[in-house]
């Protein structure tokens, strides 16, 4: 043959030292997480947000469910006739605000986390066997998506609530029953992209088994999308708590949530405004840390950003 | 709004145009300025008595027998004349229709009417009825016209335009929203007040006070007692606050094997509840502390059960301790949102019984949830109910209200007197009766009575209005300032 | 053969002489023009460009070469003002029809583009808006840079597009690129870009993309327009044969220097820097014999192949895909493969070949059993591979056109290459180790690849990953699909070099498939042409490259470009082109 | 295409009905028996058992759900226990102001959104961007009765310039409109940036670029149309999100739309109501779905129907 030569010395001598410095994969995402100022920003702020919520037991705080009547409406410290011992105030019960706010993040929090959690794991299996299976399969499991997003949450509200009880987890169990549908809509279009990919077919060429190709191939490719949906759904299911507790289907006394105080407080929003509006700005910025980092992760992951 | 017109706040929305089918105050005193009743009920100093509306007059020709003088000047909005036949189509068409919820309670005692004349019409029950009269007033007792049923064809398409005698005729109904009525030049109490009456359903709470303060209605129902300071700041409103025929009170366990199966833990709670301090600091003042479980106005309520010295903390720990139950678990169910401060109260009351040494544990309820759990039993050992809208205080004894609330408490005295009730016309052996029921369920605390509450409205000053005890709102009652 | 064959002596450099004093007429001059970009993360500034000198006059076309990242695009972006935001242009001269470029504002870059350069971009599909219709794309620029009333605007825009030899241009006014194959999109660009009458044309990789026919008519196209229209051409290429075939004047670039300049015979005949001979060397081609008639070139008759048995053998292949249609309930059926039939012998190479969309990837996934066929059967060693057992046992693995694409991002080299034997019994994990790195020194990669992801490889090295792996499990049979279309030419050369090593030293089966017909001829046996899904004509490698009988396999081979200046098809004034060039002049 | 897409739209949306009548029977009927909600506190069990046989709701379950349904195809859509006429109309009634909501606040926030993350993606980086973005997440992190009750606070009571609340007049949708369109504006608005910067950085816009002609023009025409069809895919889940009603801000506005009806009904286990609010809202995502399909044909020439 003529015209080819062959040269098959290669480059890879030459950058091999870059190798060596690789940092380790946690440590290069947290040194990109904090060269990003939003994401600084947020980490920071959820960091502080859960280390309160963790250590509340340890804090000097007051009893959050201790009523003292005497004691109504009192306003926050910096303004007039306000109190040191109750530096955000106290409520209608006169209970402390401060403490209601630290104790109330755990079922917030926990709401948010755990339904997500679950709605994460149900909605990505469905999504990723329809995504995989297709045919008839796809077709009814997709049918019954599209039913579940057309029924009101109330509806399964109502049911798990009669059914077990309100409280903390029929609600999570709740909102995950109607909120996996993302997850699954999600995961198939995923699966979908995915398994056309090049090297899906190179790994179906190189006859990998199914549950080889799922668990090598197609999940580790779908999760970084499911990733940042699963952080940016955390907000918004902490905030769908709140609403369900403005229509009375929220997380009920004695156990204190942010939404329940929102929602309870907005009746005095005119008269007693901190009642409702701290636990508001607890809220607002908890979902405001978690989307922050959300968008990060989403740039982050996104191979196309540097 | 124009000055001619007068706008009215409700917190939920009218349910239905058919007086006999909804079984809610609002709707009905939406509906009493459309229909009117055969009579009145009047609350003049706290008692209550009947007076003259349709009907003139009426009297009892035996204790099975009545007889109406109708009014002879009364025409339906359509200009034709109201008769007897009203009368009998609309106790009759009651009869005939189980799915109709007033049929529950209204004319269950009829066993025929009878026209005697254009305007004259007889009724005779089954059985001596002393609450007769309760028939013709409150849901299902608004008189509807036999002819314009027939006119419409079906029900249905009568109360898509429903007419009436009263002094305001329908104008359009946006349900969810507004009902518009207007006025009725023929009326027969003369021209009516108001050229336009707009009822509209603003269930948000913080919403109807703005709509009060803004001066976009001029009455405005359920107003939180912390709103109050600023209904009076505001220069353009002020507020009523009235007694009204509801109680707040407690529904207790009493079957073995729960802990409020010992009287002495059920006495423990009823001493613990600080009532005085429930309705001064809680209710904001707007309550009337009180053990029993029907407010003075209503007929036979038993007065002597105030709630005077009832609290006694110390008294209900020694019980709790003689009985074992210190530290026992107590779940208390509550709704939340339903009545004024129902939840606040609930919290209160399970923070007292933590004082004495129960361990309460407050379960607060959706609404929906939480009356099915009062139809299955299954609420915890107490649970927050607010009664209301009764007739007469004999109501404790009807049993097959009591099965639902209570279906565990047995007491052989009350059910004598259950029996013997009905049987008994003399108006002082019936009040000793119903008086005695009352003493039996509180003293057994099967029901506690905590609190009676007081309605709450916002009044504009270029309005006047005192407030019903039944909670009606006659525009022709609402006068300009 | 290692260097250009039988250059012609510089015949037209006298010409080329002429041309460069006339001063006048020079369009764009650049002296020691720079590019500095500033990271974004705040790290030094990088000089991506320096010291280049550049000069383009009307009528000539002026090549820049170089290998990827040269920086040829930032220089023809300088050009138009259109450099990235945080890139900074700096030349002691830069004079575009005589205006300064130094010193222009944002209302003086937006009279200039269009109007005094226009330009061509390199993927004709991304470059143009892919929601707006080619009319309207090209009449808001009759519009702005000429002002034309909106009649005027059709009657130029079809007049234009009817220069560029589009066919039916009034109706493809209405038309979206989508609908347009590669070649009647590029020429839209150029329509476009010649739309404002500029006096520059600038062309980046505006063939790269292309079909080796589509290519040549759109060069042809390219060089016909500078010509007539007395525009000068900056054409940007890393593809010598364009070069040789199109160019005036070369410049060559490296790392962002310019290495080299020279006309264009004397470039190819007397390479001087280092970089340019090596970028000719490696340069494929075929033998130039080849491509005279056989009896002149003195070769023997084609003869049958030898008798060997077959080891995949395709009998009447066809393959349907649906095309959904509007206002229809039923898609349309659309035959892809019609009776293919051919077999390949054990230990041999099988080219395929045919233009874009004949067909020949839907072959390469039916063999490797990625897709079904319709129709037809085919075997394997004899047995048939519609059978479930059979297909198992088939040892089959394929090599994929883009490298990057068929290696998972997230797996290590190590586990990818040995995940086929992974799925065979009795291998530890210390053995598959081994195994990899026994894989990796056969495709000449060292064992430090091992841990290492996909993308922190280069393409060539990304492809000999691919290579690996296919061979982990010992295939009988290696299909490639396009293996070396998306490498540079050093490493195409590399690639090919190796598939070449691995047959022999293996005993592979192959079906090599490329639309680059000079890396076909280096690997292949014998050659199937495909066109539009049917087979056209198959035999031994030199018979068809040599005595091609179907007018369609001649029809691609003469489209294939001569790497040789002297040999152009598309200069007018091959001989005298200094006197037309006068001529004009004058 | 549209006649398979319609086709396929018919195909789609009998088993998706199919499903909902099925699955939100099943709820009711696990949610128990109506009549508790409705009989009033005098009635005993006996009367309560007099109203579950005059519903028919003593009949085993699935004889009722067969019931229904040879109801339902019969064109008879039940009768709500609440209201005790036709469920139909009682639903039909509240569309209209359900759809305007959904329309005005979608206007509200593609108004906001979209000049906004143009704005952010064509001063990517600059204080524009950073302001756009926190008060996009800002306006999401939000919960929405919050601000509803903010701006009764501000523009109904203090300022008095707008109606506090109800419907009737335009001045009546301005706040919930607002209410509901800025939560979604922040979303629209990061997703218009990202979708914009995406297009920015395609090669066309080079093209357009270099051809010399306004930046307005390069922006509005070129970009613009490019970045849409996210931004109408995302703009259509939020009309499909709000055609269910939005509950919380309907509630506060005393906005007669179907989130209040199906609460209440849901309240009440009013069974037909339920059922009816249901169907029509999956139909009318189906319809949306399918109208933005056509959207997309009509902006991207490419999208295959
Ligand atoms: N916007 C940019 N930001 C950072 N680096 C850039 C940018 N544009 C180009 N470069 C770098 O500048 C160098 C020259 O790029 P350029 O696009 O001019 O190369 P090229 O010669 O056109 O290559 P190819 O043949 O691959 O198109 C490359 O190293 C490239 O990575
Ligand atoms: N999945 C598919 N669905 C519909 N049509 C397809 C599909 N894959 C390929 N085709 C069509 O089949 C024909 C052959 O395609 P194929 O990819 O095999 O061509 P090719 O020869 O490999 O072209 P290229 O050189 O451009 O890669 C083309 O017309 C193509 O549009
Ligand atoms: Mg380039
Ligand atoms: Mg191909």
């Amino acid at each position: 043959m003529s015209g080819v030569v062959l040269n098959t010395g290669t480059a890879l001598q030459a950058d091999a030292p870059a190798v060596a410095a690789q940092p380790s994969r946690l440590q290069r995402f947290l040194r990109a997480l904090w060269r990003s100022r939003s994401g600084r920003f947020g980490a920071i702020l959820l960091l502080l947000i859960l280390l309160a919520t963790l250590g509340a037991d340890l804090l000097p705080l007051a009893d959050p469910v201790k009523r003292h009547l005497s004691l109504r409406y009192l306003p926050p410290v910096w303004l007039d006739k306000g109190q040191w011992a109750y530096p955000l105030g106290t409520d209608g019960q006169g209970r402390d605000m401060l403490a209601r706010i630290i104790y109330g993040a755990r079922s917030s929090v926990m709401v948010g986390l755990a339904a997500v959690a679950l709605s994460g794991a149900i909605g990505v299996a469905i999504g990723v066997l329809a995504g995989l299976r297709g045919g008839w399969l796809d077709q009814v499991l997709m049918r019954v998506v599209d039913a579940i997003l057309a029924i009101p949450a109330m509806l399964f509200m109502l049911v798990v609530a009669l059914v077990a009880g309100a409280g903390l987890a029929p609600l999570i169990v709740v909102i995950a029953l109607t909120n996996w549908v993302i997850y699954t809509r999600i995961a198939r279009a995923e699966v979908l992209r995915v398994k056309e990919l090049e090297f899906v077919a190179a790994a179906r060429v190189s006859r990998v088994r199914s549950s080889r190709l799922l668990l090598r191939h197609i999940l580790p490719n779908i999760l970084p999308a499911l990733v940042v949906v699963a952080t940016l759904n955390i907000g918004t299911v902490i905030l769908t708590e709140s609403s369900l507790s403005f229509l009375g289907f929220g997380i009920q006394p004695p156990d204190i949530s942010w939404g329940q105080m929102l929602a309870d407080g907005r009746q005095q929003l005119a008269t007693s405004w901190w009642i409702s509006t701290f636990p508001g700005v607890a809220l607002t910025a908890t979902v405001f840390s978690i989307i922050l980092l959300g968008d990060w992760l989403r740039d982050y992951l996104d191979p196309r950003l540097p | 709004a124009g000055s001619t017109t007068l706008t009215i706040a409700q917190s939920n929305d009218i349910l239905s145009l058919d007086p006999a089918n909804h079984e809610n105050n609002s709707t009905q005193s939406a509906l009493v300025n459309l229909y009117e009743y055969l009579v009145n009920k009047e609350f003049p100093n706290g008692k209550m008595v009947f007076t003259p509306a349709l009907a003139q007059s009426w009297k009892q020709e035996d204790p099975r027998t009545w007889v109406f003088e109708l009014r002879s000047d009364v025409r339906w909005h359509d200009g034709k004349p109201f008769t007897a036949d009203d009368v009998k189509f609309t106790v009759e068409r009651m009869k005939g229709n189980p799915k109709l919820l007033s049929a529950v309670e209204k004319f269950r005692s009829v066993e025929k009417v009878e026209v005697l004349g254009p305007h004259r019409v007889r009724l005779v029950t089954s059985k001596p009825d002393p609450l007769f009269l309760h028939n013709f007033v409150g849901n299902g007792g608004s008189i509807l016209p036999q002819h314009a049923f027939q006119a419409a064809g079906s029900e249905e398409a009568f109360f898509a335009k429903p007419i009436g005698t009263g002094p305001y005729r329908f104008v359009e109904w946006k349900k969810a929203d507004r009902l518009v009525l207007a006025r009725n030049p023929q009326w027969w109490g003369g021209a009516s007040h108001w050229e336009r009456v707009v009822i509209r359903a603003i269930p948000e709470t913080a919403t109807r006070v703005a709509e009060a303060l803004s001066g976009g209605v001029d009455l405005a129902v359920n107003i939180p007692p912390e709103d109050i300071g600023r209904l009076k700041a505001n220069a353009d409103t002020g507020i009523v606050a009235f007694n009204i025929a509801r109680n707040f009170g407690l529904h207790l366990r009493t079957e073995p094997g729960v802990v409020t199966h010992d009287a002495r833990v059920r006495e423990a709670i009823d001493l613990a509840i600080n009532r005085q301090e429930l309705a001064d600091v809680v209710a904001d003042g707007y309550a009337t502390a009180a053990r029993g479980l029907f407010p003075p106005e209503i007929p036979n309520a038993n007065t002597r059960l105030t709630a005077t010295n009832s609290f006694n903390p110390d008294k209900a720990r020694q019980l709790i301790q003689a009985a074992g139950a210190k530290g026992a678990k107590i779940r208390f169910g509550s709704p939340s949102g339903r009545y004024i401060k129902d939840r606040e109260v609930s919290e209160a009351i399970v923070g007292y019984l933590q004082d004495v040494g129960l361990n309460a544990q407050l379960e607060v309820q959706e609404w929906s949830i939480y009356n099915a759990r009062v139809g299955s039993d299954s609420h915890g050992e107490i649970y927050f109910w607010g009664m209301g809208s009764y007739t007469d205080a004999s109501f404790i004894l009807n049993m097959g209200s009591l099965k639902r609330f209570n279906p565990h408490w047995r007491n052989a005295e009350f059910e004598r007197l259950a029996t013997e009730l009905p049987a008994t016309t003399g108006e002082k052996e019936r009040q000793a009766i119903i008086w005695r029921a009352q003493e039996i369920i509180t003293q057994d605390r099967a029901r506690i009575g905590v609190l009676y509450p007081k309605a709450i409205y916002s009044v504009n000053k270029r309005v006047q209005f005192a407030g019903r005890f039944d909670e009606m709102i006659p525009a022709e009652q609402v006068r300009r300032a | 053969m290692t260097a250009a064959p039988s250059l012609a002596p510089a015949a037209n450099a006298p010409s080329l002489a002429v041309l460069q004093t006339r001063r006048a007429d020079t369009v764009l001059r650049y002296r020691n023009a720079g590019v500095t970009l500033q990271p974004h993360d705040g790290g030094e500034p990088l000089r991506l460009v320096r010291g280049v000198d550049l000069e383009v006059q009307r009528s000539q076309v002026v090549a820049l070469v170089g290998e990827s990242g040269s920086g040829k695009t930032l220089t023809a972006l300088s050009v138009l003002g259109l450099l990235p935001g945080n890139a900074r242009f700096s030349a002691d001269e830069a004079l575009l029809n005589g205006r300064d470029l130094r010193q222009l504002g944002k209302a003086d870059w937006r009279r200039l583009r269009g109007a005094d350069v226009g330009m061509v971009f390199q993927e004709p599909l991304s470059s143009l808006n892919p929601v707006l219709t080619i009319g309207d794309q090209i009449e808001e620029v009759l519009y702005y840079k000429r002002q034309l009333t909106r009649r005027q605007r059709r009657a130029e825009a079809i007049d234009l597009l009817a220069r560029m030899g589009l066919p039916r241009p009034a109706q493809l006014l209405q038309d979206y690129p989508f609908q347009l194959s590669g070649g009647m999109r590029q020429r839209v660009m150029l329509a476009i870009a010649m739309a404002g009458e500029p006096a520059l044309l600038i062309a980046d990789e505006p063939t790269t993309a292309l079909d080796n026919t589509v290519q040549a008519q759109v060069l042809e196209l390219m060089v016909r327009t500078a010509e007539q229209s007395d525009v000068g051409v900056l054409l940007i290429t890393h593809d010598l044969s364009v070069v040789a075939q199109v160019a005036d004047q070369v410049h060559v670039m490296r790392h962002g220097e310019m290495v080299e300049s020279a006309p264009v015979q004397q470039l190819f005949a007397r390479p001087q820097a280092a970089y340019t001979r090596q970028l000719l060397a490696l340069a494929p081609r075929i033998p130039a014999v080849v491509r005279q008639p056989l009896a002149e070139a003195g070769l023997p008759a084609p003869q049958a192949a030898q008798q060997a048995p077959a080891i995949l053998q395709l009998d009447a292949v066809s393959k349907y895909y649906q095309q959904p249609r509007a206002w229809h309930f039923k898609a349309q059926k659309h035959l892809a493969l019609d009776s293919v039939s051919f077999s390949l012998q054990r230990g041999r190479t099988l080219g395929l070949v045919g233009e874009s969309g004949s067909g020949k990837s839907s072959l390469a996934r039916i063999i490797a059993g990625l897709a079904q066929a319709d129709g037809g059967q085919l075997r394997f060693d004899g047995a048939d591979l519609s059978d479930p057992a059979v297909r198992a046992g088939a040892s089959i693995q394929m090599v994929f056109q883009d490298p990057y694409a068929s290696l998972n991002p997230r797996m290590r080299i190590g586990q990818l290459i040995t995940e086929p034997l992974a799925e065979q019994p009795g291998w530890t994990a210390a053995q598959l180790r081994a195994q990899a790195a026994q894989l990796l020194e056969m495709v000449g990669l060292p064992a430090s690849a091992l841990d290492r992801f996909a993308h922190e490889l280069s393409g060539g090295q990304r492809q000999r990953v691919c290579i690996a792996r296919a061979l982990s499990v010992k295939p009988q049979l290696l299909v490639c699909d396009e293996p070396v279309s998306a490498l540079d030419v050093s490493v195409q050369a590399e690639i090919l070099a190796l598939l070449q090593r691995l047959k022999k030293d293996l005993q592979l089966s192959m079906v090599f498939i490329a639309h680059g017909l000079e890396s076909v001829y280096a690997i292949s046996d014998d050659i199937v042409v495909l066109e539009k899904g049917r087979v056209v004509e198959a035999g031994p490698r030199d018979q068809i490259f040599g005595a091609p009988r179907h007018a369609y396999t001649r029809s691609l081979l003469d489209a294939m470009l001569d790497i040789d200046p002297s040999r152009s098809r598309f200069r007018t004034r091959p001989a005298a082109p200094a006197g037309a060039a006068l001529a004009r002049v004058a | 295409m549209i006649f398979s897409a319609l086709w396929r739209l018919l195909l789609q949306a009998v088993p998706v009905l199919f499903t909902v009548t099925l699955i939100v029977f099943a709820l009711v009927f696990l949610a128990g028996d109506p009549t508790v909600m409705m009989i009033p506190d005098q009635a005993s069990e006996a009367d309560r058992l007099a109203m579950v046989a005059a519903w028919g709701l003593d009949q085993p379950v699935h004889l009722q759900y067969l019931n229904y349904m040879r109801n339902l195809l019969h064109g008879d859509f039940g009768t709500s226990y609440r209201y005790g006429s036709s469920a139909l109309p009682i639903v039909l009634e509240r569309l209209p102001a359900t759809l305007l909501l959904a329309a005005a606040s979608m206007l509200v926030a593609v108004l906001i959104a979209v000049p906004a993350g143009m704005a952010a993606a064509l001063r990517r980086g600059s204080w524009v961007d950073h302001a756009v973005s926190g008060v996009a997440v800002l306006g999401k992190a939000m919960p929405n009765f919050w601000v509803a009750i903010m701006l009764i606070l501000v523009f109904g009571v203090s300022l008095r310039w707008l109606p506090v609340s109800g419907s009737g007049t335009w001045a009546h949708l301005v706040m919930p409109a607002l209410t509901l369109g800025t939560a979604f504006a922040g979303d629209l608005a990061k997703l218009v940036r990202a979708s914009m910067l995406e297009t920015l950085s395609q090669d066309y816009m080079r093209t357009a670029y270099a051809k010399g002609i306004p930046d307005w023009l390069v922006i509005g025409k070129h970009a613009l149309r490019n970045a849409a069809i996210p931004t109408v895919t995302m703009t259509s889940l939020h009309v499909v999100a709000l055609l269910g009603g939005a509950l919380v801000t309907e509630t506060i506005f005393a906005w007669p739309g179907l989130g209040q009806l199906i609460v209440q009904a849901i309240n009440t286990k009013d069974m037909a109501v339920i059922q009816i609010s249901v169907l029509v809202i999956t139909a009318m995502t189906l319809l949306v779905n399918f109208l933005t399909d056509v959207l997309y044909r009509l902006i991207d020439p490419r999208m295959k129907l």
